[in-house]
């Protein structure tokens, strides 16, 4: 079953800064700063870090709506940048995404059986005919009847929105969805429906998610694994709800304690300070100023992402030995 | 029950579109008492924001209220002239709003927005204001104040303004502080930093806080007692712990039931069938019945009162024996 | 400092453009300019003596590069028509369109802002068809029959105003005032309907703002909420539009000034079209071009330095 | 397009019948007019309006009634012209400005600030000195006019909604360019590009008026109403229904197409 079918080796995406003056020097933000992991088939690999971590980053780069400045994507085996033009269109078939804020992500002037459509004029499948019968039984499988391909999306409620985004993913039957924070702009009695839905997809056409999200309860749900994004970097990758291997990583612990808990007020030692400016982004670990297990190593080399046990990799010199 | 600070009794508020008015609030009636933190939980168009423009006589566009009374101390709020609004509003009850980075003047020092607040209710001098508002800017954990006095908003964190936001509100000393979703914009970690400065605030101050939230944890972290809200009504009230533990309700059982989390992984979450009726789609009888699992004629019939379910428990269901 | 440097360069560069556009309009597109000075049946003699004079021979870009130096150094070279150098001729009339603009962007923002607040406050109450059919008619009436009508009601029927003619200030003030009052006035109008919409809408905007309702929730009267903090933040957007209608007044003030004849650099720019006086319309169309290029880098510092999102970047 | 809330708007619904009425009277025009616009009736000159005259009639006995329907021609031709134009190739310029971006845009929005330094009527002054005037130059130099409003806007269109997550995700699912622009970037710009087409046509006509009145617009037998303006108005005391009704035609179309933008932009700026 879990045959590998996506590796990121090294990815990287500085975004260049309007160069202020002559003299000043060429400043960059580092928004993703080469970051490594693999995505095995039928997973779902949750991604979490909080506003400014380049998770959504990560996401697009996956779905090559943003080329990336270093690093390669390997999608079955098989480099993804540097693809023939054809090449690269065939494989946007099978990798989709899903949009969080469901008001910008539907064309307000188009039908709803428009855009649905269209994916599948762009790839040339099957006759009018045909292609509607896809578009409506997609709807059916995200829980909406055929009426709903006349209607536009200001007629529909956020949870019916997100609906169509999804369905607009799976038309052309994708093997990889990045879905990016889809349920954070919806409240919780709807936020539990897409849920399920996505849950009964993914177990139906085996498909495989990265699932990004700043809403930690939500991603432990969820995910298979969960990767931990600081300033750019992967700081751990572990097993979600394996109750021993818990996270090891001082941010991590930290993210995960700040969550509030509806079962019990937990006492939580707050982490201070605020996330760093990504543009001079702090020597050594980038987290070494807020961090309460901070070492002089730390401050001056950056730790690398190491495995400590099956499925579950650090990016921290307290575990550099590999104990 | 310590003697109560704020009173609401059977207030009706409601919009009026094009020539009919539709009733976005129904009979509130609740208490907060001095130095409590009362929570107010709820899915977006429950009506709690509106509850608390209400009690700061802000209500939005053609917003009214067409019945009930809002008490301070005693003194009638609903019907206080502007004159008399401007001697409570900012002095007596502050507010603090949900996204801070657009909450102040963009083009006006956040020091200096924090200081109009003590000259306008506290009668200083332009220097004392500027001392005390350093002084409070201190106090909610601001540091380098001095600087910060002249930055503007731009140039400061979600984080840092929030506590711009927290010492403008609380420079005069305030009875109530109105927070309405002051964390769902932050980061966790920066949210937790905010819940502890205004549960310290709340302990040092015993200024008594109204919290509103869609955030069943955060309430669990902040308050004392919580109300449920649902299409404009209060469905359940109690005390937070007895609240979360022992629902009586059958729409809090159910938002708990279908919060997603670590102790429910590979399991269907449950979830509440249908959809909040809009605005202008509010029926007769239970706001709930439409959705209710357990729902029977009279439920679709009449709307049931708010009945004792135990200690400090009240409901509004006709299933729950009175 | 740097933000200064840039944007001088995008003002050197801006009219270097406008230059560029200028000399290819009136030198290089119709061909041969001599043709088009003395008509059609001019002689190849006197044809071949203007062309000398005007120093066609030599390539356009040479002619290019030497009109620019000349310029740039207040060498405007002599009017056909006049025999007299350009410099002095601009000398005499720029006063006259000067203290046109500048008398009617006056009237504009002391008529147009206070009565668009006050709109802007009593929102509700007057009804917005009214406001916007009345703002759309003072846009919709062009400038020169709103000048006759002018005429018509203060001069001719109250005899207040002098129906044409200029008195210079020197001469007398008053007099200078009371020529241009009705010309500046009706290039104001139209102004003033802009004003007034836009501030209202902008206002509006505003009072929907978060910032707005935090200030309110602070207890202040809706009174010093619009001035301690909306207007300021109305200002912005308004000061954008300010830029625009000095650009519009210029344009307008060529055909005002020929209603009431008044010796400005409009009226200058037409007559020197019927005598075809090439050198002269070249140097005049680019002085227009550059007073309004200059003034809207300077609205446009001003809308900079107010803003501190723009001028303290993060 | 959004017919019911559009006729519920009253800026447009005064707007539209104002040039309605105008647009009745145009194709009138071609082919009945009481009088040949031309017509004089030496007898008659400078009479004030009456049954036989509506209007009345100029210093030379023409019927200003008919020269005034004449003219409705040239307006509506010199609108729909320059509104074309600018529509053509500020569209065509502001989609490489706003969807390429970089230095191309960076050349274009100079050249753009540039053409702003020239005042409306100057520029046309500056082409109509050089070429000559006469209807055609003067479409030629309103139809350039017209182009930097069409540029900002679809430059602004493109910048934004290049960023909107349902662009990102048809680029996402292999659509190119050209479908981007075409499906999801040009219908959703179509509001504000209407507006201000409305916006340019009454520009373009008030700025004609200004050129004719000046005698560098449209020349006779072209028949123009600021031409009939600048020829009225020696007679603004004598006659001054003259001056009065010629101006005011002008002001009612203007005003017509301004309210007719206003109701447009109202009707689909909420929505968005």
């Amino acid at each position: 079953m879990n045959r590998e079918l996506l590796k990121v080796s090294g990815l990287t995406k500085h975004y260049p800064l309007p160069r202020q003056g002559l003299m000043e020097k060429k400043q960059v933000v580092r928004a993703v700063d080469g970051i490594s992991f693999r995505i095995r088939e039928g997973e779902i690999f949750g991604l979490v870090g909080e506003s400014g971590c380049g998770k959504s980053t990560t996401g697009q780069m996956l779905v090559q709506l943003v080329k990336q400045t270093e690093g390669e994507l390997y999608f079955q085996g098989e480099p993804v940048s540097g693809l023939s033009e054809s090449r690269m269109k065939a494989l946007r078939r099978d990798i989709q995404i899903v949009f969080q804020d469901p008001y910008s992500s539907l064309n307000p002037k188009k039908t709803i059986g428009w855009t649905l459509e269209e994916p599948l004029i762009i790839h040339r499948i099957g006759d009018k005919l045909q292609r509607r019968k896809i578009v409506s039984e997609t709807l059916e499988q995200v829980g909406l009847d055929a009426s709903y391909m006349d209607r536009y999306p200001h007629e529909l409620s956020g949870g019916q929105k997100q609906r169509v985004g999804i369905a607009a993913a799976l038309v052309l039957e994708p093997k990889f969805i990045v879905i990016d924070e889809a349920v954070s702009a919806l409240d919780v009695s709807v936020q539990s429906q897409i849920l399920n839905l996505l849950k009964e997809l993914q177990e139906k056409r085996g498909l495989t998610y990265l699932f990004i999200s700043h809403d930690l309860n939500v991603v432990e749900y969820i995910s298979d694994r969960i990767g931990v994004m600081y300033l750019g970097k992967i700081v751990e990758i572990f097993e979600a709800g394996v109750a021993d291997k818990g996270p090891l990583h001082p941010y991590t612990r930290a993210l995960f304690s700040a969550v509030p808990d509806v079962h019990k007020r937990k006492e939580h030692a707050v982490l201070q300070g605020d996330v760093p400016n990504p543009i001079e982004p702090p020597g050594g670990c980038a987290f070494h100023p807020r961090c309460p297990a901070v070492m002089d190593i730390c401050r001056s080399e950056v730790p690398q992402l190491r495995k400590v046990g099956s499925g579950h990799e650090v990016s921290c010199h307290i575990y550099a030995e590999g104990e | 029950m310590t003697n109560s600070l704020l009173e609401m009794r059977d207030l009706e508020v409601a919009f009026t579109l094009g020539k009919q008015d539709y009733p976005a609030l129904q009979q509130m009636t609740f208490q907060i008492g001095e130095k409590e933190t009362v929570g107010i939980v709820g899915e977006s168009g429950c009506g709690k924001s509106l509850t608390s423009l209400s009690i700061m006589g802000l209500l939005p566009g053609t917003a009214k209220i067409t019945k009930g009374e809002i008490r301070l101390d005693g003194k009638s709020l609903v019907t206080s002239s502007a004159q008399q609004w401007s001697g409570v509003r900012g002095k007596d009850i502050t507010m603090i709003f949900q996204d801070p980075m657009t909450a102040l003047n963009p083009l006006m020092p956040v020091g200096k927005q924090i200081a109009e607040m003590a000259l306008l209710h506290l009668g200083v001098s332009r220097k004392e204001a500027r001392q005390l508002a350093l002084d409070m800017m201190a106090k909610v954990g601001l540091s380098r104040v001095d600087r910060l006095y002249g930055d503007y908003p731009h140039q400061l964190s979600g984080g840092m303004m929030q506590r711009i936001m927290i010492a403008m509100a609380l420079i005069c000393q305030p009875k109530l502080l109105i927070a309405d979703e002051p964390t769902t914009a932050l980061d966790v970690t920066i949210q937790a930093q905010i819940l502890n400065l205004l549960r310290d605030m709340n302990h040092s101050t015993g200024t008594a806080m109204l919290f509103i939230s869609h955030d069943l944890g955060v309430i669990r972290e902040v308050c004392d007692r919580v109300i449920v809200m649902y299409a404009g009504y209060m469905v359940e009230e109690a005390p937070v712990e007895e609240l979360l533990d022992h629902p009586r309700h059958p729409y809090t059982a159910g938002l708990l039931q279908s919060l997603p989390g670590a102790d429910k992984r590979g399991r269907i979450l449950y979830t509440i069938p249908g959809r909040v009726p809009p605005l202008t789609g509010r029926r007769t009888g239970c706001p709930f019945a439409g959705r209710c699992p357990s729902a029977t004629a009279i439920c679709a019939a009449e709307v049931p009162q708010m009945k004792k379910a135990g200690e400090q428990h009240l409901v509004r269901c006709h299933l729950v024996a009175g | 400092m740097r933000f200064y440097i840039r944007k001088l360069a995008a003002l050197f560069l801006t009219v270097l453009l406008v230059s560029v556009i200028t000399f290819l309009v009136f030198q290089v597109l119709p061909g041969d300019p001599a043709q088009i000075v003395l008509g059609v049946d001019a002689d190849a003699h006197q044809l071949a003596e203007l062309r000398k004079t005007m120093g066609l021979e030599r390539p356009a870009a040479e002619r290019y590069l030497s009109w620019i130096k000349d310029t740039s150094t207040g060498e405007l070279g002599t009017s056909l028509r006049y025999q007299r150098p350009v410099a002095d001729i601009l000398q005499e009339r720029l006063p006259v369109t000067i203290s046109l603009a500048i008398l009617s962007l006056g009237l504009t923002l002391i008529i147009g802002l206070p009565l668009g607040i006050y709109i802007a406050r009593r929102d509700g109450k007057i009804s917005a068809l009214f406001l916007s059919v009345l703002t759309q008619l003072g846009v919709a009436v062009p400038s020169f029959w709103l000048a006759f009508l002018l005429i018509l009601i203060f001069s001719v029927t109250f005899r207040l105003f002098p129906t044409y003619g200029y008195v210079p200030w020197h001469e007398s003030p008053l007099g200078a005032l009371k020529s241009l009052f009705l010309p500046a006035l009706a290039l104001a109008i139209p102004g003033i309907a802009v004003v007034i919409r836009y501030l209202r809408n902008t206002l509006l905007d505003q009072s929907r703002m978060d910032y707005v309702r935090t200030a309110r929730s602070k207890g202040l009267r809706e009174r010093s909420i619009m001035y301690r903090h909306m207007l300021r933040n109305s200002l912005i957007p308004v000061l954008t539009i300010v830029g625009l209608l000095i650009a519009d007044t210029l344009g307008g003030s060529i055909v005002v000034e020929n209603v009431f004849a008044l010796p400005g650099l409009g009226n200058l720019l037409i007559t020197s079209i019927g005598t075809r006086d090439l050198p002269l319309l070249q140097t005049l169309v680019l002085y227009i071009a550059f007073i309004v290029v200059c003034i809207n880098f300077i609205v446009d510092m001003l809308y900079k330095i107010i803003d501190p999102r723009i001028r303290l970047k993060r | 397009m959004k017919w019911k809330q559009l006729v519920r708007n009253k800026p447009f619904v005064i707007g539209a019948s104002l040039i309605g009425l105008l647009l009745m009277l145009m194709v009138m025009s071609l082919f009945y007019t009481p009088y040949g616009p031309n017509e004089m009736n030496t007898a008659m000159r400078l009479a004030h309006p009456q049954p036989s005259h509506w209007w009345g009639t100029d210093n030379f006995g023409r019927d200003i009634f008919s020269r005034i329907v004449e003219g409705t021609q040239t307006a509506f031709l010199i609108g729909v012209s320059s509104v074309a134009i600018g529509l053509f190739f500020g569209l065509f310029i502001g989609a490489i400005a706003g969807y390429r971006g970089g230095w191309t845009d960076e050349v274009l929005m100079r050249l753009m600030d540039a053409k702003l330094a020239f005042p409306g009527i100057l520029l046309a002054i500056m082409l109509v000195s050089v070429f000559g005037p006469g209807l055609g130059n003067t479409i030629v130099a309103l139809g350039l006019m017209s182009i930097p409003a069409f540029a900002r806007i679809a430059r602004s269109g493109f910048i934004q909604y290049k960023e909107f997550n349902f662009v990102k995700a048809a680029v996402a699912r292999g659509a190119g360019a050209t479908r981007i622009i075409v499906h999801h970037i040009l219908p959703n710009i179509a509001s504000p590009i209407i507006v201000a087409a409305s916006l340019r046509f009454s520009g373009s006509i008030l700025a004609e008026a200004g050129l004719s009145y000046l005698g560098l617009g449209v020349q006779p037998p072209d028949p123009s109403w600021g031409r009939m303006l600048s020829e009225a108005q020696p007679f603004i005391v004598n006659a001054p229904w003259y001056v009065l009704i010629t101006g005011s035609v002008i002001t009612v179309m203007v005003l017509g197409f301004n309210l007719l933008g206003d109701g447009i932009r109202d009707v689909y700026d909420n929505k968005s």
